[in-house]
């Protein structure tokens, strides 16, 4: 809504915006919705309580306000009296209606463990207890009261995603097993309505909802979008203008760095490489791990080899994502050491770690992904690593999902893997590397660390101070005993038409919001 | 008529019977099978010259382990992707300037290489050097070639040759077996095997022999079909000769021909599939390189850094062009029917 | 006739039956599941929701089940698009790479056995040689090479024709000249070799004695004899490329099956992987068929129901 | 030649030959023939394209599996011979030479490989010299100098080329030779060459030969007795003089009156013999019969009498 | 039916093949001519240079070949001269040619009908119905049965003989002038053979045309021929009438190949052969290429080739046997044979001429 009236003068004619998708989507069910590419598109055709927008700031979406109880446990939501886009309107029984189906267990949702604070959900999930157990109740209309089995500081993120959406019961069994199943068999409460999808095809339109509640806000008549899978594709297209925005690689970056249509966006996502520690060499060898961690250079990884603008990381949470006043989390916890380049240290680092474990030379392999960063970094690890007096690096570059299996199963010596954060908390990185959690793939284990983040998630939950603290030091925890090795930052380098203006971008999960976006002359 | 001519007297004396000539005589050279094969194709120029481009890379190929420039896995990064760079030439495209956001800037500068650094094809995202990477990649694409062919053969030819030998039923359920490993996508096929035998430059070069043999085999049932009918081989058969013998001396020799030729088909098509394989994503492993993973990786940034693509392509089109031409210059080399 | 078709028929659903089976087995050898983001699940949730898609069941239950469904015309659900039937993927996919590779085999073939042809005519002349050339380039240049070529050069460059992108017929050019390129060349030196044989026949010889030109001769007698092995490649290139190329269709942003089948067979979506190479098989033997007829109707010496054996 | 003396080494009994069995196209290539082949004699098999000539040949040296019937060679049952040993003993003793000088020889191989094949097999040769003398030999017997050993097949002229394949048959000294139309594809001025060799080798090696010919003018004059081959059918086995002077049956006769003689006025005033096959339907049941001493037709009971006239016409002495 | 018109002549005819190994020359001076309506039969073994002469005739000589001087006059025009636009308009309508193996030289893939009509199609300008029309009558005419129904029948529906009659139709269908034909039953066997040389014979009749009739077999052309020209290494060697070449033979190369052929009555113990093999055409021999061969050779034939010598008007050889100088050399028994069988004849003709002039005169009386 920023100065709107006053650039109108200057707003194009044909207010279509041409943006690109780099792979198909999937689904338009929010209660399946797992994907990126469907998670932007329902994230501007339907709206939940709340909307995330710009820097992550929560903007009022369906909910007017909202309360939360003195323990955290009771969430109450006030509605604005708003309408799907086939002229029903939108009631606390939606919410309801949407949140059990995304929970019970038919539906299968992929992102349903979302709601593990909410109360029952376990229960409801494995189908030990109806649906309607769900700690989620219809007060009137326009009322929706959310009961959590813990507090939970950031479930207002959290209401903000997919698969929180309300739901029109009435369409959605009209429908059936078809229901979203193309862009004419849903309904929509967003600032925009899908047009032209007919369920598998590359292109699709989100069309300016006149039923939207606050339709006059959108400028857009059109976002148009279409799939371009090839790097070089998009890159021609956007330069003979078919479309408006290019998310650069490296060598494009290059070319472009310098140019006013290039907007750099952090994402809260990082790259980090795991040691197995179930047993073997890395397994109580803080040597071998800080070893590891100081013979790569990840300034020379961020800057020569991806140079797609992503960014040397301070450590494993990404900037940006959580601050506490004007302070980022990343900087409060940030240790040195944790991702410090030193060849010379690392050597002596690496002598005692063989000295330790009383070999003296190793193989070791590397698991990464067959993308072209997947590819590069491996390489690039490589011949870092390599440079470790007795050490040899091999690598297997793999689909993401052999890559995703054989972590799980533990079939590696090292493995680049990558997180993107749910919603805007440290926690969604911190919870990962607990003793027992299944994304803890290297098995890295530390008492004090997971003392913090149980004590986040619980003891602390309601106290914003004390939990902040908890999760910094469980942070400099896992920098200090260097439970993973953080490689960088992703970002967005995203080239995009000086004529396109107010298209938000926030971090975590949907990443952009059209519903201000406009394009000028 | 024309007995005007005066003769000398002893004209007509009988000849002598031991100076008659001897009429059995044979005036074309002597030349073996080989020879005469060499002789043909030494004719066909073109042949010739595709023979010795591929010598060339052969060598150069398998003895870039000695003499290449730089070492192909060394990485560099901080002069990644640098243009191609000679020596005292200032020409655009081989003095190390490229265009950069609009205007040309010398990388080598931008890079702080000295003046001493000299890339003759350039560099790649990690500032290994192209053209040690090229000759390496050359090596790999050849190696997967020449194993997968050598696989073709082995499987290819021996199950052609039993199946149009042996006839009957037996030929009837081998070719149902062909017939159904060709409908199943070859891109099935070859990632199950890829991740049976994990992922490596045997297992895709296995992968692809594996998928290919059947044509192979089709062509040679055809021929053995025919060939086993051939007075020759009856003939070989009157006198006791064993099949494996008949095989052997009889049918593979009459059999080379195809053979070649089928295999310069192969070769192309195995280095092209593991090029589509690299384009997948289940190629050769890094750091590693075929000319299929480089021209992959040189496609993506065709517009910026059109060396990277250029040279690894011209290097797979000179080879498959050198084969293709070759293979039609043996082709009419083993053929003593072709007219000359 | 009838007799010979229900027997290829018959021999067909055998084929593909086995080739069921085989897929379906080592398909369960691939890693991966249907989850999307198996990264963010943990073992248990992912467990609950394997069972939901049956994945949990003993693979032979779930080859059963599947046969089963197969012959109530349901392939499964894609796991790529998880509200699809696969059925549905494919039919609402297939339609371009059907166009494509039909227009790509018009444009490939055509020319091809002219090519070919001309070559063989002017066999050890220039013309012999430039179409050589022309014609091993086109199998020597990889078709992702050429597609970007035609992106940067006609598309960006000269901006003749769109980019990218599924639209008109304007769409469909490049990527189809990209298609073009391998059958193209297939075809001419095919066409060449067995046109150069043809040529030294005796009929070619009692043709010319006829006093028919040197056209009328290629035309009315040696292009059909040629045809035999250009019709014995056509088939399976045919349905290799009609069944979508990953490559091209990734370029050129098409909204066809060959790419979502590379991505099935990288993400174990084993509806689809089974789905595609049913219709593959399908085509291929239907194809091999149409081939066995066409050799009848090109050479009326290969009598069909001889053919069988 | 007194033929009761004679030993038979060649005992042909109702052998039949047919392809395809059961399939629609089924071909009685040869049906129910009997003959026997005496030692040292030469016997001459005519008869039209398609007769069944080479399959009987083919039959007899087992490169067929006979439909039925029975061939006894030496009085040794060859049909499902499975004694290896005594296979290839046989394989020794007969020998093929074949129609196609050209499609005979593998065009991939030496001449000294080619004719030193048997001698391979069989491990005749003590070393290689003596293979390579053999092989001179064979090459020496056959008209041809020893410098053609190290030559391919393709270097050689036809006529040159059937010798070439007569050596190689030589090369396991053969006792019975069945020689498959070997002069057909030759001039007619090479084909005396080739005929003069087999019967000078005839004499020299006491062979036994089974000729096959289309051309009758030339297996008169080679062969002892001669048989007729009709649709898979012998329809007339006698001496050569016998049938040549005497045919008996209608075949015979029309086959005899199409062979073109070098004489033009001969020539001029000849006149062919129609033959309607109509004659040989399988409504009765048919058999050689002794019509003349050592002179059979094919024929059914009832038409005895008819032969035995004409065979009186001719002022033969009826059996 | 035979006139002294001459519609072909070959004067001097040489061409040469360019191969690898060098020149072979193929066809080193030869003439002959062909009189309308008579048959000419050139025999001579493989090799001889029979199917090259016809093919410079038609105009068909193969790329690697070279004429090295003659010309062919057919009419009055040199066809070695003539555009290719005129060959065309030549072959098929004026001289047409029938080929050896009838089993390869009818296109597979076409209907015999349509094959038959082409040159009719092609020449005549006659449409496709019509032409169909008359290549049904040219079936009729060369004894296919059943025509009608086997119109559109494809070649490999036919027998051998069938096939060659075809062949012989699709030669015939626009009466040309010359018919060529090259070794027209060599692949066929003895019966099919006799019926197809009955078919040219009664067909030549009809319809008159001169034929070049190209044969190894001496058997066949003592039925077809009214000369008969014999070639050896590339030259004609002797040339007469038919009866002149079979009784009364001057060549020993035509002795050789007369008393190599058994006759059914021969009976000899072995046959009269010629040794040896032809001569290399790479390298033709000095003097004459059938010296090596020839067991009456003369010194002189080392050196020299020999010239034609006249034996009679219609009748000349090339060998030194005929120079006056020669020695007399006995010639095989069947030879001599022949050459008696010639003196009786002769004798006949003659007292067949003398009555017949006594007749005359006696009748002017
Ligand atoms: N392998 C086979 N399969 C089917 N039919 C066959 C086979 N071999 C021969 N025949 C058929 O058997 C018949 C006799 O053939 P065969 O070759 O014995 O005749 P032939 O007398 O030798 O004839 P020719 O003079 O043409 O050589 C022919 O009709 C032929 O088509
Ligand atoms: N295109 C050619 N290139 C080289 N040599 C050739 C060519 N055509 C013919 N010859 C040679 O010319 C000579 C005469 O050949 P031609 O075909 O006329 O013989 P022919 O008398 O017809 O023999 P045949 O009875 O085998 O048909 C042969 O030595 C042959 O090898
Ligand atoms: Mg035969
Ligand atoms: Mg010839």
């Amino acid at each position: 809504a920023c100065g709107s009236k006053s650039s109108n003068k200057s707003l194009a004619t044909d207010q279509t915006l041409n943006w690109v998708e780099t792979s198909n989507l999937p689904t338009m069910d929010p209660s399946k919705s797992t994907d990126i590419v469907s998670a932007t598109a329902l994230n501007n055709v339907d709206e939940g309580l709340l909307r995330i927008g710009q820097g992550s700031k929560l903007r009022p979406g369906v909910a007017k306000n909202y309360k939360v109880s003195k323990d955290g446990k009771t969430w109450t939501f006030n509605l604005r009296h708003s309408k799907w886009s086939n002229g029903d309107p939108v009631t606390a029984k939606d919410f309801v209606y949407g949140w059990q189906r995304t929970v019970k267990p038919k539906t299968a949702s992929q992102y349903a463990y979302l709601y593990d604070h909410v109360k029952n959900f376990s229960a409801v999930n494995k189908g030990k207890m109806a649906p309607s157990k769900l700690g989620i109740k219809a007060d009137g209309d326009y009322k929706v009261v959310v009961t959590l089995s813990r507090p939970q500081s950031y479930f207002k993120y959290i209401v903000g995603a997919p698969a929180f959406f309300p739901q029109n019961q009435k369409v959605v069994e009209k429908y059936g097993s078809k229901f979203a199943a193309n862009s004419k068999q849903a309904v929509y409460n967003g600032p925009f309505t899908m047009t032209g999808w007919n369920g598998t095809n590359n292109t699709w339109t989100l069309a300016k909802n006149k039923n939207y509640w606050d339709a006059k806000a959108t400028k857009l008549k059109a976002v148009k979008f279409q799939v371009i899978k090839d790097q070089g594709t998009w890159l021609s297209q956007y330069q003979s203008g078919k479309v408006d925005e290019l998310i650069t690689d490296g060598t494009q970056y290059k070319q472009f760095k310098n140019s006013k249509q290039m907007h750099v966006r952090n994402s809260a996502s990082t790259f980090y490489l795991e040691m197995n520690q179930r047993k073997g060499f890395f397994k109580n060898n803080l040597n071998a791990r800080k070893a590891v961690n100081m013979a790569i250079n990840n300034g020379q990884l961020t800057k020569d080899i991806l140079a797609d603008g992503s960014q040397t990381p301070k450590g494993l949470v990404p900037t940006n994502l959580a601050k506490k006043g004007n302070k980022d989390f990343a900087d409060a916890a940030y240790v040195k050491s944790g991702t410090e380049y030193n060849l010379a240290q690392a050597k002596t680092y690496w002598k005692k770690a063989l000295k330790q474990s009383g070999k003296s030379s190793m193989t070791l392999n590397l698991l990464s992904d067959d993308t072209p960063a997947g590819k590069k970094t491996a390489e690039f690890l490589q011949s870092q690593l390599n440079k470790l007096p007795g050490l040899k690096v091999t690598t297997s570059n793999v689909p993401f999902n052999v890559r995703l299996s054989r972590s799980t199963k533990g079939q590696f010596d090292m493995v680049v893997s990558g997180w993107i954060a749910d919603f805007p908390d440290a926690i969604s990185f911190s919870s990962l590397f607990t003793s027992n959690n299944a994304y803890n793939r290297g098995q890295w284990k530390n008492s004090s660390y997971d003392t913090d983040v149980k004590n986040a998630e619980g003891k602390d939950a309601n106290n914003t101070n004390a939990r902040w603290n908890d999760l910094v030091n469980a942070e400099k925890t896992i920098m200090q005993q260097q439970g993973v090795v953080p490689l960088y930052q992703q970002t967005q380098s995203q080239m995009l038409k000086s004529k396109v203006h107010g298209v938000q971008y926030f971090p975590t999960g949907a990443q952009w919001d059209f519903s201000h976006a406009y394009l000028s002359k | 008529m024309a007995d005007e001519v005066k003769l000398p007297a002893d004209s007509f004396e009988p000849l002598d019977k031991s100076k008659h000539l001897d009429s059995e005589k044979i005036a074309a050279p002597n030349l073996t099978f080989m020879q005469d094969a060499w002789r043909r194709l030494k004719k066909n120029k073109s042949a010739i010259v595709a023979m010795i481009i591929l010598i060339i890379f052969f060598v150069l190929a398998f003895g870039s382990a000695f003499f290449s420039p730089h070492n192909p896995n060394a990485v560099n990064p901080q002069f990644a992707n640098l243009p191609p760079k000679w020596p005292g030439i200032n020409i655009n495209g081989i003095n190390g300037t490229l265009v950069q956001a609009g205007s040309r800037v010398n990388a080598y500068q931008a890079a702080g290489a000295g003046a001493g650094v000299h890339y003759w094809l350039g560099t790649d995202y990690l500032g290994r050097d192209m053209l040690s990477r090229i000759l390496f990649g050359t090596r790999i694409s050849l190696t997967v070639a020449i194993v997968a062919t050598a696989v073709d053969l082995l499987i290819g030819v021996t199950f052609g040759l039993f199946s149009g030998w042996k006839g009957g039923w037996v030929d009837n359920f081998m070719q149902r077996v062909i017939e159904i490993i060709m409908s199943i996508p070859t891109l099935v096929v070859v990632v199950l095997l890829i991740l049976i035998l994990k992922p490596g430059m045997m297992s895709i070069t296995l992968a692809i022999a594996f998928s290919s043999w059947t044509t192979m085999a089709r062509l040679i049932r055809a021929q053995t079909l025919e060939l086993k009918e051939q007075e020759y081989v009856l003939a070989a058969k009157t006198l006791g000769e064993s099949s494996i013998k008949v095989a052997f001396k009889h049918l593979l020799p009459n059999l080379s021909s195809i053979i070649i030729i089928q295999t310069m088909f192969t070769i192309p098509s195995a280095i092209f599939f593991e090029a589509f394989l690299s384009f997948v994503g289940i190629g050769i492993s890094a750091p590693q390189a075929s000319l299929g993973t480089l021209l992959n990786d040189g496609q993506k940034n065709f517009q910026f850094l059109p060396y990277q693509m250029w040279y690894p392509a011209i290097v797979l089109s000179l080879i498959m062009i050198a084969f293709n031409i070759f293979a039609d210059g043996l082709r009419d080399a083993f053929d003593p029917q072709t007219k000359e | 006739m009838a007799k010979y078709l229900l027997k290829r028929i018959f021999y067909l659903l055998l084929t593909l039956f086995i080739v069921i089976t085989v897929t379906f087995f080592l398909m369960k050898l691939l890693p991966g599941t249907p989850l999307q983001n198996q990264q963010k699940l943990s073992p248990a949730q992912q467990h609950l929701i394997l069972k939901q898609y049956g994945l949990t069941k003993p693979v032979w239950q779930q080859y059963l089940i599947y046969v089963g469904g197969v012959f109530q015309g349901n392939f499964g659900t894609s796991f790529q698009f998880s509200d699809q039937p696969v059925s549905y993927l494919i039919s609402s996919r297939i339609g371009p790479s059907l166009l494509l590779g039909i227009q790509a085999m018009i444009l490939g073939v055509i020319p091809g056995i002219l090519v070919g042809a001309l070559g063989a005519i002017k066999k050890n002349t220039w013309v012999d040689t430039t179409t050589t050339i022309v014609s091993i380039l086109g199998i020597s240049i990889p078709s992702f090479v050429l597609a970007v070529l035609l992106q940067y050069f006609v598309g960006l460059k000269l901006h003749l024709l769109p980019i990218a992108d599924w639209g008109g017929f304007a769409y469909t050019v490049l990527p189809t000249i990209a298609l073009a390129a391998s059958p193209f060349a297939d075809t001419a030196r095919f066409t060449r070799t067995e046109m150069v044989d043809v040529l030294n026949s005796d009929y070619i010889e009692l043709a010319t004695a006829k006093g028919l030109s040197k056209w009328g001769v290629i035309y009315h007698h040696a292009l059909r004899n040629s045809l035999i092995p250009v019709v014995t490649i056509i088939g399976p290139l045919a349905v290799n490329i009609m069944t979508g190329s990953m490559v091209i269709e990734n370029i050129f942003s098409i909204p066809g099956i060959g790419e979502q089948f590379v991505k099935s067979i990288l993400t174990n979506d084993y509806p689809t992987i089974m789905a595609v190479t049913i219709v593959y098989s399908v085509m291929l033997m239907v194809v091999l068929l149409i081939t066995d007829i066409v050799y009848g109707i090109i050479d009326p010496r290969i009598r069909i129901s001889g053919k069988s054996n | 030649m007194e033929l009761d003396n004679a030993k038979k080494v060649l005992e042909v009994k109702h052998l039949k030959q047919y392809f395809n069995v059961g399939k629609r196209d089924e071909v009685k290539a040869v049906d129910d023939i009997s003959f026997d082949i005496y030692e040292g004699e030469t016997f001459g098999l005519v008869g039209e394209s398609g007769s069944g000539k080479t399959t009987t040949g083919r039959a007899i040296i087992h490169l067929y599996t006979p439909t039925s019937g029975s061939i006894k060679f030496n009085n040794q049952e060859i049909i499902g011979l499975k004694d290896h040993q005594k296979m290839q003993q046989f394989r020794r003793d007969m020998q093929m030479i074949f129609q196609d000088p050209y499609a005979s020889l593998n065009p991939r191989m030496k001449v000294k490989d080619i004719v030193a094949e048997g001698i391979d097999i069989n491990h005749l040769a003590k070393d290689d010299a003596d293979r390579s003398k053999q092989v001179a030999d064979l090459l020496a017997t056959v008209g041809l100098n020893r410098d053609h050993a190290s030559r391919y097949p393709h270097e050689f002229s036809g006529g040159q080329r059937q010798r070439i394949g007569i050596a190689r048959a030589l090369a396991v000294q053969p006792k019975f030779i069945i020689a498959d139309e070997p002069i057909s594809a030759l001039d007619v001025s090479i084909q005396a060459q080739v005929v003069n060799l087999l019967k000078q080798l005839q004499r020299e090696r006491k062979l036994t030969f089974l000729f096959i010919a289309h051309d009758l003018s030339m297996v008169k004059y080679i062969s002892d007795r001669i048989g007729v081959l009709h649709y898979g059918r012998m329809l007339e086995v006698g001496t050569s003089d016998e049938v040549y002077n005497h045919p008996l049956h209608d075949y015979t006769r029309s086959l005899l009156s199409a062979v073109p003689v070098p004489d033009p006025e001969y020539e001029r005033t000849r006149t062919q013999i129609k033959y309607d096959p109509k004659y040989e339907d399988g409504s009765k049941k048919r058999e050689l019969v002794e019509i003349v001493p050592h002179h059979f037709v094919q024929c059914s009971q009832d038409e005895i009498p008819m032969y035995q006239e004409r065979a009186k016409e001719m002022g033969l002495s009826v059996k | 039916m035979q006139s002294n018109e001459t519609i072909l002549a070959v004067n001097h005819l040489k061409i040469n093949f360019n191969t690898y190994a060098g020149k072979v020359k193929a066809i080193r001076d030869v003439s002959f001519d062909l009189k309308k309506g008579e048959t000419l039969a050139i025999v001579g073994e493989s090799g001889s240079g029979k199917t090259v002469t016809t093919r410079s005739i038609m105009g068909m000589l193969a790329n690697n070949a070279v004429v090295d001087g003659g010309n062919i006059q057919f009419h009055d025009k040199d066809v070695l001269k003539m555009s290719e636009r005129e060959l065309e308009n030549l072959r098929g309508a004026q001289i047409a040619q029938i080929f050896q193996d009838p089993m390869t030289s009818l296109d597979p893939t076409m209907r015999i009908g349509r094959q038959i009509a082409e040159p009719l199609m092609i020449h005549k300008g006659v449409k496709k119905e019509k032409a169909m029309a008359q290549a049904l009558e040219m079936m009729k005419l060369v004894g296919i049965t059943d025509a009608e129904n086997r119109i559109n029948d494809y070649p490999h529906q036919f027998s051998g003989g069938m096939r060659q009659r075809i062949v012989i139709a699709i030669a015939l269908i626009n009466y040309p002038e010359i018919l060529i034909a090259d070794e027209p039953t060599t692949a066929l066997d003895v019966t099919i053979q006799a019926q197809i040389l009955n078919l040219m014979r009664e067909l030549q009749d009809k319809i008159s045309t001169s034929i070049i009739f190209i044969t190894h077999d001496l058997g066949v052309v003592a039925g077809m021929a009214d000369r008969v020209a014999v070639m050896y290494a590339g030259k004609i060697v002797e040339y007469g009438t038919v009866d002149e070449i079979f009784y009364n033979p001057k060549h020993p190369y035509t002795w050789g190949l007369l008393s190599s052929m058994p006759t059914l009555d021969t009976n000899s113990a072995e046959l009269a052969s010629i040794p040896g093999t032809p001569p290399d055409l790479l390298d033709p021999p000095k003097g004459d290429a059938f010296a090596p061969r020839n067991p009456y050779a003369l010194k002189i034939d080392t050196e020299q080739e020999p010239p034609f010598f006249k034996v009679s008007d219609t009748h000349y050889a090339a060998t030194w046997l005929l120079h006056p100088d020669a020695p007399k050399v006995t010639p095989p028994d069947q030879i001599i044979k022949r050459q008696e069988k010639f003196a009786e004849m002769q004798k006949a003709a003659l007292a067949k001429a003398q009555h017949h002039q006594i007749e005359e005169e006696e009748e002017q009386q």
